[in-house]
C-alpha cells in the first residue's frame, strides 16, 4: 500500500515535472517579453524576441537528454577506441587494426550485411503485405492485432518462444519443436537448426521480423489508408488486377513512408544483439556487430577499447542513412 | 444497339436507401447530364453504371448484356474521376498508356492510341511530366486523355471541371463538346453541378432528387418546360422566383391572386375543380421586365443592386417570405437601392405549379 | 530476523562458532549490499544463511543478482558503484577485476586460514590468488560453496535389474559401456545445449579427463596457456571424450545429437522406459533437472568418475566449481561478512538445506541435509586433488568462446588436432 | 468497396491473411499452450499434441512394502498408479527394458512367487506368498493413454512468488513517466522542428536521425559515471526512479522526434497560420492545436515506448539496480527462473503474465490511431 | 484614419521575385477585390498584409502606422482562408472564441460576440457541432464568423467561395455583402477567381499580373473601359473577342480593317501618328446582335450553338486564329451549326487596344 502510493506520488510528480518546466519557462518568457493585450512597436518586438527564444525553450529537454544520453556516449565510445582494454592508455589504432584482421569480426561484418539485405526488407514487405490484404477483409483488426502481438512479448518471452520452435530432438524420439515436427512428419530428418553455418543466420532473421512485422504494419497501413481512393478505382476500370493495383498503383505511392519504415528496421538491425545473445551466442558463425560489442564490452571483465571501437564501426555504417535523411529533410524544408 | 439500359435500379448502404429505384434509356451516342442537389446520389449512380459500387437491385444492360456482375474493366466503359484521381508516380504518357499495358496491347498501337489522344487534347508537349508538375486544367485533359485511350463504349464524367477556375472551366467544356462530336457513337454520361455545362453539353439533362428522377428531357425542355417545382427551381440561375398564389378562376387561362394582393393570370389552362386551391406562380429573374405602366406582376424595393456589367441583378426583398425576388435586367441600370420599381413579364413564360409542386402546364 | 533454524537447538550445528562471532563484531545501523549470481531457489537459501550474519552483527544486508551477472559487475565497477561484495563464479572474471584495482586484498591472515582449513587447501589458495593492478599476486577471493563435476549419474535399479556394477576404474566404465551397447542398449546420454553457452558440458568432460590422464601441473599449465592447447595432453584428452561422445552406439541419438540436445533435458533419459541410456556426466547441480519427484540416492543416484588404474599416481582428482566472495568495496561490515564465512556455521546452515558443497574441513559433515550430499561432500574432502573448472579460468574469449565452440565442432565431426589448433589460434589472438 | 471485391480474389485475400497470421501467432500460440501444460509433459511432447490423448510410457512406484496388508494368507500391496480419471493403462511390465510386456489386467510373475496386476483404470496389486520386505516400493513400468491436461499452476507459481506485486509495481512507476515525459518533451521538440524557424534546423534534424544508431550497451558505463558523479555531489544516490525515467527518455527520444516531427510537419499550415493571426503565441499553438491533432501519432509512439520501457530488462537494471526493492517485472521473472535457467514451464507462464499489460496499452490506444482527425477542418480535409 | 497604404512592395523567394512594387491605398471601409490569373501573387499580397509572410521591400502602413514587422496578431486584422482551417478539434462555439480565449477576454463578452457572430451568419443551431458534422457552406460561415469574432479593422479573405457549389456561393455571396454593410468602418479585402463576385462585391477591383498591377478601379469601370487588353479579357465572361486590325484612318473617329477584310470604324480617337499601324479590336460577346442588314461588323460560320435558355452562345471559328469568336444572344435563337450569320454592335460599346496592348480610350 504504502508502495503504491510512493509509486503514485513519484509518477505524478515526474510527470508534474515536466509539464511544469514546458508551462513555467513559457509563462516566464511571456512575463519578461509581454506581448498580449498590448499593441505598438514594444508589442511586436517583445514577440520578436519570444519567438526567437521559444524554439530552445521547447527544445531545451531534448536537446539536453540527448546530449546526454547519445551524444555524450558516442564521443566517450571514439575516445575508448583508441584505448586499451581498462580506457586508461592511448594505443592508436591497434584496436581498429586487431579488428580488421580478427575473424569473428569479418564474420560478423558479413552476417551484419546479410541481416541488413534480409531483415528490413522482409519486415516491410510482410508489414506491406498484411497492412493492405487488412484493409479489405472484416476481420483485419483482429488479424493486425495478432500479427502486431509479437512487439508486445517481452524479450525473454520471444527467446523461450523460438526456442520452442527450433528446438531439436534426436531423430526418431519425439520433436517438441515445431519446425522438426513438420519436417519429420513430411519425411525429412530432423535438424538442429541453430548449428547449420550460414542458413542459421536466417533462422535467426526469422525471429526479428517476426517481431517489427508489427511496427511495419502499424506505419504502412496508416500510410495506404492516405492513398486516394479513386487512383484504385482508377485502375480497376483500367482493368488492373489486384497484385498490378498493389505493385504499380498503391506501393509507388507510399514509397516515402516505406523508406522511413526501412530506415528504422535498418538502424535496429544494426543495433540488434539480444536475439543472437539468447539464441546462439554468436556460435556457429551467427556473431553480429552488436552482439560482438557486447561481448568485447562485458565479457570476462570487459575490453573497453575493442568494444567501443566495434561500436564506432557500426556508427559508421549508418551514415549513408544519416547522408539520405539530411537531403530529406533539406528537400522537404524547401517545400515549406 | 440499344445503349445502356438501367431498369429500376436500387441502391442502398446497408439499411440506408439511397437510390430508389431508377429507370432510364440511354441511347448509343447520347450524351446524358445527371444533375440534381449534392447527396442525391448522382455520383453513386454514376459508380454503378462503372462497375465501382455493387448494384442492389434491378438490372442494367449495356448493348443488350446484363452487366450486373460484370467488373469495371469488362464493361467497355471509361470514368474521369472528380479528383483526377491520376497516378502521381506515372509520367502523363504512362498514366494514359497504363490501362493498354495491363490489356497487353502492343508498344506500337499503345504509342499511336497515346499520342493520337494527346494530339486531340494538345497535351503532346506534357507526354514526360509527373502529374504534379502540371497545371490543374492540364490534369484533367490528362484524366479525359487517360478515358480516350481505353476506347470505351460509355464515357463517364464525374463533375470533371468542378476544381477548374472560370477561363480553364470554359475551355475544357469546350474541349469535351467537341470531343463528343468526334466520338459519335460514344456514349456520354455526365455529371455536374454546374448549369452552363448541363444545358451546353446535354441531349437529355437527368435531374435526379434524393434518389429518383425528376424529370428527363433535354435541356431546353427542361428551362422552358419544367414539370415541377423542383426542377424548375434547380434549373436557371438565379433560381425562377416563386410566389405563393390562390387561383381565382380556372380555364383556358387561369387568374390568380399573388401573395401581396396583385390579381395576375396566365395563359395556362386548369380545370375546374382547382378553383380556389393554393398554388405557386413562378417567373424566372431573366424574364422580369422593368415597366412603369400599370400592368405590371408586382412592385418591390430594391434591396440591393448587383451590376454585372453584362446584366444587373435586382434583389427585391419583402415581397415572399424568406427570400428575395430577384430581377436579372440586361445592361447597366440605373437602379439605386431603395428604389420602387414594379416588373412585368411576357404571359408565355410564366409558370405554374399546383400545391403538390407539379406544373400544370406539364400535361 | 528469522532465523530457520534456533541457536543453540540442533546439536549438528556448530553454535560455538556463531556466539563467538557475535561476541566480536557489533556493526548495528550498517547495511552490507551483496551482489551474487543466486537466483530463484539459490537466493532464498542464501538468504536463510545471511539472516545468522545479521542476527549477529545487526548489519543489514542487501542482496541483489542479475541474470546478466557478469555484465552487471563490470558495469558497477567500472562507473564506481560496485556493491560491498561480490560473489562470481568466475575466476577469469575476478582475476579482471583485481588487475583493474577493483578489489580488496583479503591479507595473509585469510591466505594461511584456507591452508589450514579447506581440504587440498593449496588448490583453494591458488585459485583464490590474483594479480593486482600492479602486477603483485595477493588473495582477494573466499571460495564459498562449491559444486563437484566429477560425477557421474545413474538409476540405480537399472542398474540392479540389468546386473551392472558401479564401476571403480575407468576401466571399468569403459568396460561397462561396451557391455551395454553388447546388452542392447545405450549407454550415455550427452547434451551439450545451452543456448548461447553451448558446448560447455563438454568442456567439463574434457576437464575431467585431463586430471585423470595428465598431472595438475599440466592442468594448470593448460588453463594459462603455458602448454598449447594443442598438446599431446590435451588432445588426449580430446580423444578420451571422443571415445565416449563421438560413437554413435554409446550416445542417445547418436553423435549428432550430442551437440544439440540441451544440458537440461540429457539427463531425462535415464528416467525413460526403456531407458534411453544409463549414465550421464554431470556436475552436482542436475538433480534440479530430474523428472518432478526424483529422490537422489534413491531413485537416482551418483558415483565419482573413477581414475585410471593404470595411472595411480594421479590419485583422485576432484573436479569442481564454485563461488569466490571478494570485497569490491572496504568496510568493516564487508571485511565482517568474509570473517563470517569463515565459521562453520555459515557453512553448516546451508548444508543443512540443499545444493551445497564445502571442502571446510570444520564443517560438520553430519550437517548434510542428506545422504547424497553428505556422499558429494566426502568426494570433497577426500580429493587428493581439487582443480577448478578449466574453462572458468581461461580468459573468457577461450573458456565461454572458443572452446565451446571448439567443443560443439568436435563432436560434429572434427578431429582432435583440428579443434585444439584452432582453439589455439583463438587463443593466440587474444595474447 | 469495389463492386469487383466479389471475384475469387477475395477467397485468395482470406485465405492470404489467415496464412500470414497464423503463421505468426502459431510461435505465441505454442507459448501459450505450453504455459498451461503440465511442467513435466512440456518437455516430452510438442505443444500441438496437448490437445489429443497421447499414449505414453511412464514409471511409477508401488507403495512401500510397509503398507502390505495380509489377505487369505498372502500378502499384499495395494494402490493406484495414476489418479482416477481417464487416463487408461494399456500394457505394463516390471522391468525398465520391457515396460510392456504384459496387458493390462494380466498377472505378471515378478520372481520370489510374487505376481503383479495392473489393471486399466491404473490400479495395481502385488501379491506375494511371503511377507515382503524393505522400504522401496517395486517400480511398475505401464503403457498408458493421458488425456490432455491442463493446469494453471505454471501461473500460480508466478504469480505467488515473492515480491511480485512490488515489481508490477515498480515496473507501472517506471514505465508510465517513462512514457509519458518522453512523449511530451519529444513532442515539444517535434513541433519546433517542424514549425518554428530557426537557423540550423535541417542539421539538427539530421542529427537526430543519426542518433538514432547509437547503440545502447555504450552508453551504459558512461553514464552510469555520470550519474554517480552527479548524486555524489548532491548527495543523493545514484540509483533513482527520476534516473531511470530520464535514461529511457534519452534512448526514445530520437524515434520519437523522428516520428512526431514527420507527422507533426504533414499538419495543414493554414491552422496554424489561422491560430497565429487570433493571437495564439507558439505555445498557445502547440498546446491547444498540435497537440490534439497530433493523437494518432502521440498515441503510436505511446505504444511503442510503453513497449520498450515494459519489456527492458537492462536499463532498468542498470540504472535502478537489481536490489529487491527496486526489481522491476522483467527482472523478477527473470530471477525466478533460478540460477540454471531452464525452467521453461516459467519462461512461458511469465511471457504471458509480461504480455497482458502492453496489450492492456495497446487495445486502449488504439482506437486513437484513428484517421479522419483532421476531417472538416480545410478543403478535402 | 487613413486606411492601409502599400508603397512599392516586393517579395522575392529566395531569387524568384513574386510581387514586384505594388502601391495602393486602401480608404478605410472600402471594399477591394484581388482578381487575376493564378499563380500572378494575389494570396502572396494578401499574406503579406496579414503579416503571414515576410516583406521583401517597401512599406505597409495601416492606420498610419507602419505594420512591416508587426505580428500578425498585433495588426488588427482577421483573415478567411481559402482551406477554411478551422480547428477540427473544436466545436464551433470554441473555434469562433478561440481568439479571445487567447486575448484573455471575459466569458460573458465570448459569449456575446460569438452569439451575435452566429445570428448574424445564421449558425447559433450548430454552435456546439465539431466542423466536420457541417457542410460545406457552413463550414466557410464558421470560418467567416472566427474573422469577425476579432473585430478587426482590416478583413481578408482569400478565395472564400472557391469550393462551394454554386446555389452555396451565391447564397454566400449575398452574406458576405451584408456583412460588408453592416460593417461599414471595417475594410475588406477579397481575393477571387469568380467575375460575379468580383463584379458584385467590389468598391474597387484589383486586377493583377504576373506581380503587378494591371488596373485598379471600380467594377464597372473596368467592365467598360478596361485600360489594356489584359484587363479587357480577363473581366467578363466569356471573355471580349478580339480581333487583329490594322488602323486605316485615325482621328476623332478611327477607322480599322479588320482580319478577314471587313472595313469598320469605331469612335474612338486616335492621333495621327497612329495610321497604319496594328491594334487590337475588340467586343464583348453580349454586346453582338445579330442582324441581317448589310452594315454588319463581320460575319462567320456557326461552329458550336449552346442554348442556355435564357442566352444563347455562337461560336464562330475561323475568323481569328485560334480562338473561336463567341457571341452571347439573349434567348433561344433558331441557328443551328453552320448557320452563316452577320453581327453587328453598338458602336459606343467598341474597344480598341494599341500594339503594346493599351486602350486607346483610356487617356
Ligand atoms: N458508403 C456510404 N455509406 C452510407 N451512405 C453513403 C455512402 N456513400 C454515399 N452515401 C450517401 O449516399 C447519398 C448519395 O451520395 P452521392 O455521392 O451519390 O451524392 P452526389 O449526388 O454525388 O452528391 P455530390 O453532388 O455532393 O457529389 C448521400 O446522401 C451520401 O450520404
Ligand atoms: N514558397 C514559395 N517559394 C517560391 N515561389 C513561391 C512560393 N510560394 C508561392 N510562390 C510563387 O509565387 C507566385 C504567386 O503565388 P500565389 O499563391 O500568390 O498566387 P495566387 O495569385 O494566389 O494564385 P492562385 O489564384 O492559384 O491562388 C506563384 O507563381 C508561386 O509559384
Ligand atoms: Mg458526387
Ligand atoms: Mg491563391
Amino acid at each position: 500500500m504504502q508502495q503504491l502510493l510512493f509509486a503514485i506520488f513519484t509518477m505524478v510528480g515526474g510527470v508534474l515535472a515536466c509539464v511544469v518546466y514546458f508551462f513555467g519557462t513559457n509563462f516566464l518568457l511571456d512575463k519578461m517579453f509581454p506581448s498580449k493585450g498590448l499593441t505598438g512597436a514594444q508589442a511586436s518586438k517583445n514577440l520578436r524576441i519570444t519567438n526567437a527564444i521559444r524554439p530552445w525553450l521547447f527544445m531545451a529537454p531534448a536537446l539536453f537528454a540527448l546530449t546526454v544520453y547519445l551524444v555524450y556516449p558516442v564521443f566517450e565510445s571514439v575516445r575508448l577506441s583508441f584505448h586499451n582494454r581498462s580506457g586508461q592508455q592511448f594505443v592508436g589504432f591497434s584496436n581498429f587494426a586487431w579488428m580488421i584482421n580478427d575473424g569473428e569480426f569479418r564474420q560478423s561484418i558479413f552476417n551484419n550485411f546479410l541481416w541488413l539485405l534480409v531483415v528490413p526488407a522482409l519486415s516491410t514487405f510482410f508489414g506491406l503485405i498484411v497492412a493492405a490484404l487488412t484493409d479489405r477483409i472484416w476481420w483485419g483488426n483482429i488479424a493486425k492485432t495478432l500479427i502486431f502481438m509479437p512487439m508486445a512479448i517481452s524479450f525473454v518471452g520471444a527467446a523461450v518462444i523460438w526456442k520452442f520452435v527450433y528446438d531439436y530432438r534426436a531423430e526418431g524420439s519425439e520433436q517438441i519443436g515445431i519446425l522438426n515436427a513438420v519436417v519429420v512428419a513430411f519425411g525429412g530428418t530432423p535438424e538442429a537448426w541453430m548449428t547449420i553455418p550460414f542458413w542459421n543466420n536466417f533462422f535467426l532473421m526469422v525471429i526479428l521480423i517476426w517481431i517489427q512485422t508489427g511496427f511495419a504494419m502499424v506505419i504502412l497501413s496508416a500510410a495506404l489508408r492516405g492513398i486516394p481512393e479513386e487512383t484504385i478505382e482508377a485502375a480497376v476500370i483500367d482493368g488492373a488486377n489486384g497484385f498490378q493495383i498493389f505493385f504499380k498503383i498503391m506501393v509507388p505511392q507510399i514509397w516515402g513512408t516505406i523508406a522511413v519504415v526501412w530506415t528504422t528496421i535498418t538502424i535496429l538491425v544494426l543495433k540488434v544483439f539480444d536475439i543472437v545473445l539468447a539464441m546462439t551466442n554468436g556460435q556457429w558463425q551467427t556473431q553480429v556487430l552488436a552482439n560482438l560489442m557486447f561481448d568485447w564490452m562485458f565479457r570476462g571483465g570487459g575490453d573497453f577499447g575493442r568494444g567501443a571501437s566495434i561500436a564506432v564501426v557500426i556508427m559508421i555504417l549508418v551514415i549513408p542513412i544519416m547522408v539520405w535523411n539530411i537531403r530529406n529533410a533539406t528537400k522537404e524544408m524547401e517545400g515549406h | 444497339m440499344t445503349g445502356l439500359v438501367l431498369k429500376d435500379i436500387r441502391k442502398s448502404y446497408g439499411a440506408v436507401d439511397v437510390i430508389h429505384g431508377i429507370d432510364l434509356d440511354i441511347k448509343q451516342g447520347e450524351f446524358i447530364v445527371f444533375v440534381g442537389p449534392s447527396g442525391c446520389g448522382k455520383s453513386t449512380l454514376l459508380r454503378m453504371i462503372a462497375g465501382l459500387e455493387e448494384i442492389t437491385g434491378g438490372d442494367m444492360t449495356i448493348d443488350g448484356e446484363r452487366v450486373n456482375d460484370v467488373p469495371p474493366s469488362k464493361r467497355g466503359i471509361a470514368m474521369v474521376f472528380q479528383s483526377y484521381a491520376l497516378y502521381p508516380h506515372m509520367t502523363v504518357f504512362d498514366n494514359m498508356a497504363f490501362g493498354m499495358r495491363i490489356a497487353g496491347e502492343s508498344k506500337e498501337e499503345i504509342d499511336r492510341r497515346v499520342r493520337s489522344a494527346a494530339d486531340i487534347l494538345q497535351l503532346t508537349k506534357y507526354l514526360d511530366r509527373l502529374p504534379k508538375a502540371l497545371s490543374g486544367g492540364q490534369r484533367q485533359r490528362v484524366a479525359i486523355g487517360r478515358a480516350i485511350c481505353r476506347n470505351p463504349k460509355v464515357f463517364l464524367f464525374d463533375e470533371p471541371l468542378s476544381n477548374l477556375d472560370a477561363a480553364l472551366r470554359v475551355a475544357t467544356r469546350i474541349e469535351i463538346a467537341k470531343l463528343n462530336e468526334q466520338m459519335a457513337d460514344t456514349t456520354m454520361i455526365y455529371v455536374t453541378h454546374d448549369q452552363v455545362e448541363a444545358m451546353t453539353l446535354a441531349d437529355r439533362i437527368v435531374v435526379l432528387s434524393a434518389g429518383h428522377i425528376e424529370q428527363v428531357g433535354p435541356p431546353l425542355e427542361l428551362y422552358e418546360r419544367p414539370a415541377n417545382l423542383f426542377v424548375a427551381r434547380f434549373i436557371g440561375s438565379p433560381a425562377m422566383n416563386i410566389i405563393p398564389a390562390k387561383i381565382t378562376s380556372a380555364g383556358a387561362s387561369t387568374a390568380l391572386e399573388l401573395t401581396g394582393g396583385r390579381i395576375s393570370s396566365v395563359d395556362i389552362p386548369t380545370a375546374a375543380s382547382e378553383l380556389g386551391k393554393t398554388a405557386s406562380f413562378g417567373v424566372r429573374p431573366e424574364d422580369l421586365q422593368i415597366t412603369t405602366g400599370e400592368d405590371f406582376l408586382f412592385e418591390g424595393t430594391v434591396s440591393i443592386v448587383e451590376a454585372l456589367g453584362e446584366v444587373t441583378l435586382l434583389y427585391i426583398e419583402g415581397l415572399v417570405q424568406g427570400e428575395p425576388i430577384i430581377a436579372k435586367i440586361p445592361g447597366i441600370l440605373d437602379v439605386k437601392r431603395g428604389d420602387r420599381v414594379r416588373f412585368t413579364a411576357d404571359k408565355a413564360k410564366l409558370h405554374l405549379f399546383d400545391a403538390a409542386g407539379k406544373s400544370y402546364r406539364a400535361s | 530476523a528469522d532465523l530457520k533454524f534456533q541457536p543453540g537447538e540442533d546439536a549438528k550445528f556448530n553454535w560455538q562458532s556463531f556466539e563467538d562471532f557475535k561476541k566480536g563484531h557489533d556493526l548495528k545501523g550498517q547495511t552490507l549490499t551483496i551482489f551474487g549470481p543466486w537466483r530463484g531457489e539459490d537466493e532464498a537459501l542464501f538468504k536463510v544463511v545471511y539472516a545468522y550474519f545479521t542476527e549477529a552483527t545487526g548489519v543489514e544486508i542487501k542482496y541483489s543478482s542479475s541474470e546478466n551477472y557478469e555484465q552487471q559487475i563490470v558495469i558497477d565497477t567500472q562507473a564506481g558503484s560496485p556493491p560491498d561484495v561480490a560473489i562470481l563464479p568466475q575466476p577469469g572474471l575476478i582475476a579482471d577485476l583485481a588487475s583493474k584495482g577493483h578489489l580488496t586484498p583479503l591479507g595473509d591472515e585469510t591466505k594461511q586460514w584456507l591452508l589450514d582449513n579447506y581440504a587440498a587447501g593449496q588448490s583453494w589458495v591458488d585459485l583464490s590468488t590474483y594479480k593486482d593492478k600492479d602486477g603483485n599476486a595477493a588473495l582477494f577471493a573466499f571460495p564459498y560453496k562449491i559444486d563437484v563435476k566429477s560425477l557421474v549419474w545413474y538409476v540405480p535399479e537399472n542398474f540392479e535389474d540389468a546386473g551392472y556394477e558401479v564401476p571403480k576404474t575407468m576401466e571399468d566404465l569403459k568396460a561397462l559401456t561396451e557391455q551395454i551397447v553388447a546388452d542392447g542398449g545405450t549407454p550415455w546420454c550427452i547434451g551439450l545445449g545451452s543456448g548461447g553457452a553451448t558446448g560447455w558440458p563438454a568442456t567439463d568432460w574434457v576437464e575431467d579427463l585431463m586430471l585423470r590422464t595428465a598431472s595438475p601441473e599440466t592442468y594448470d599449465k593448460w588453463v594459462t596457456n603455458e602448454i598449447p592447447f594443442t598438446d599431446a595432453s590435451v588432445v588426449g584428452a580430446l580423444d578420451e571424450f571422443g571415445w565416449f561422445a563421438k560413437n554413435d552406439k554409446f550416445v542417445d541419438g547418436g553423435a549428432a545429437a550430442v551437440a544439440s540436445t540441451d544440458f537440461r533435458d540429457s539427463p531425462k533419459g535415464l528416467f525413460a522406459s526403456p531407458p534411453k541410456c544409463y549414465l550421464h556426466h554431470q556436475a552436482s547441480f542436475i538433480p534440479s533437472f530430474f523428472p518432478e519427484g526424483t529422490v537422489v540416492g534413491e531413485d537416482a543416484d551418483f558415483f565419482y568418475m573413477p581414475p585410471y588404474a593404470s595411472k595411480p599416481e594421479l590419485g583422485n582428482p576432484v573436479l569442481g566449481a564454485g563461488t569466490l566472495a571478494m570485497i569490491t568495496r572496504d568496510t568493516p561490515a564487508a571485511r565482517a561478512f568474509i570473517e563470517f564465512l569463515k565459521t562453520p556455521i555459515a557453512h553448516e546452515v546451508w548444508m543443512a538445506q540443499t545444493s551445497f558443497l564445502t571442502p571446510y574441513k570444520s564443517a560438520n559433515k553430519e550437517a548434510y541435509a542428506n545422504a547424497p550430499m553428505k556422499k558429494q561432500g566426502e568426494i570433497l574432502l577426500d580429493s587428493t586433488t581439487f582443480r577448478f573448472d578449466g574453462s572458468d579460468l581461461m580468459p573468457g574469449k577461450i573458456g565461454a568462446g572458443a572452446f565451446w565452440t571448439g567443443m560443439v565442432d568436435f563432436v560434429g565431426g572434427k578431429s582432435a588436432a583440428d579443434v585444439a589448433g584452432g582453439v589455439q589460434k583463438a587463443w593466440d589472438a587474444i595474447k | 468497396m469495389i463492386a469487383s471485391s466479389r471475384s475469387p480474389l477475395v477467397f485468395v485475400v482470406h485465405l492470404s491473411v489467415l496464412l500470414l497470421v497464423a503463421l505468426w501467432t502459431l510461435p505465441t500460440a505454442g507459448l501459450l499452450i505450453s504455459s498451461l501444460r503440465d511442467k513435466d509433459q512440456l518437455a516430452v511432447s510438442g505443444w500441438w499434441t496437448a490437445l489429443s490423448t497421447s499414449s505414453q510410457n511412464l514409471t511409477g512406484r508401488a507403495a512401500s512394502p510397509e503398507t502390505q496388508v495380509e489377505r487369505d494368507g498372502k500378502f499384499v500391496i495395494a494402490g493406484r498408479l495414476i489418479e482416477e480419471g481417464d487416463t487408461k493403462v494399456s500394457a505394463f511390465g516390471f522391468r525398465p527394458l520391457q515396460p510392456t510386456a504384459f496387458e493390462a489386467g494380466a498377472e505378471a510373475d515378478i520372481g520370489d512367487g510374487q505376481t503383479l496386476t495392473v489393471r486399466e483404470d491404473g490400479s495395481y496389486e502385488i501379491v506375494s506368498p511371503t511377507k515382503m520386505e524393505g522400504t522401496r516400493g517395486q517400480r511398475i513400468f505401464y503403457t498408458a493413454s493421458v488425456p490432455p491436461r491442463f493446469t494453471l499452476d505454471n501461473y500460480r507459481e508466478v504469480l505467488n512468488a515473492e515480491g511480485i506485486g512490488a515489481s508490477f509495481i515498480n515496473s507501472l512507476t517506471v514505465a508510465i513517466p517513462a512514457t509519458i515525459i518522453p512523449i511530451l518533451v519529444a513532442a515539444f521538440c517535434a513541433y519546433a522542428l517542424a514549425w518554428m524557424p530557426f537557423p540550423g534546423r535541417a542539421i539538427l534534424i539530421a542529427v537526430i536521425v543519426g542518433l538514432l544508431v547509437v547503440p545502447l550497451q555504450m552508453s551504459l558505463i558512461p553514464l552510469l559515471r555520470l550519474y554517480n558523479g552527479v548524486g555524489a555531489f548532491f548527495g543523493v544516490p545514484a540509483k533513482t526512479y527520476g534516473g531511470i525515467w530520464l535514461a529511457h527518455m534519452g534512448f526514445g527520444l530520437p524515434l520519437a522526434v523522428y516520428l512526431l516531427r514527420n507527422y507533426m510537419a504533414g499538419l495543414p499550415r493554414e491552422i496554424m497560420e489561422s491560430a497565429r493571426v487570433d493571437g495564439a503565441s507558439d505555445f498557445d499553438i502547440f498546446v491547444k492545436i498540435i497537440l490534439p491533432l497530433s493523437f494518432p501519432a502521440l498515441a503510436s509512439f505511446a505504444i511503442f515506448q510503453f513497449l520498450w520501457t515494459w519489456n527492458d530488462l537492462l536499463v532498468a537494471m542498470v540504472f535502478l539496480g537489481a536490489g529487491n526493492e527496486e526489481l522491476v517485472l522483467t527482472g523478477r521473472l527473470v530471477n525466478l527462473l533460478g540460477s540454471r535457467g531452464g525452467n521453461w514451464e516459467i519462461l512461458t507462464a511469465s511471457a504471458f503474465i509480461t504480455i497482458v499489460v502492453p496489450l492492456i496499452v495497446f487495445f486502449s490506444l488504439q482506437r486513437y490511431l484513428v484517421r479522419g482527425l483532421l476531417a472538416g477542418s480545410v478543403k478535402g480535409g
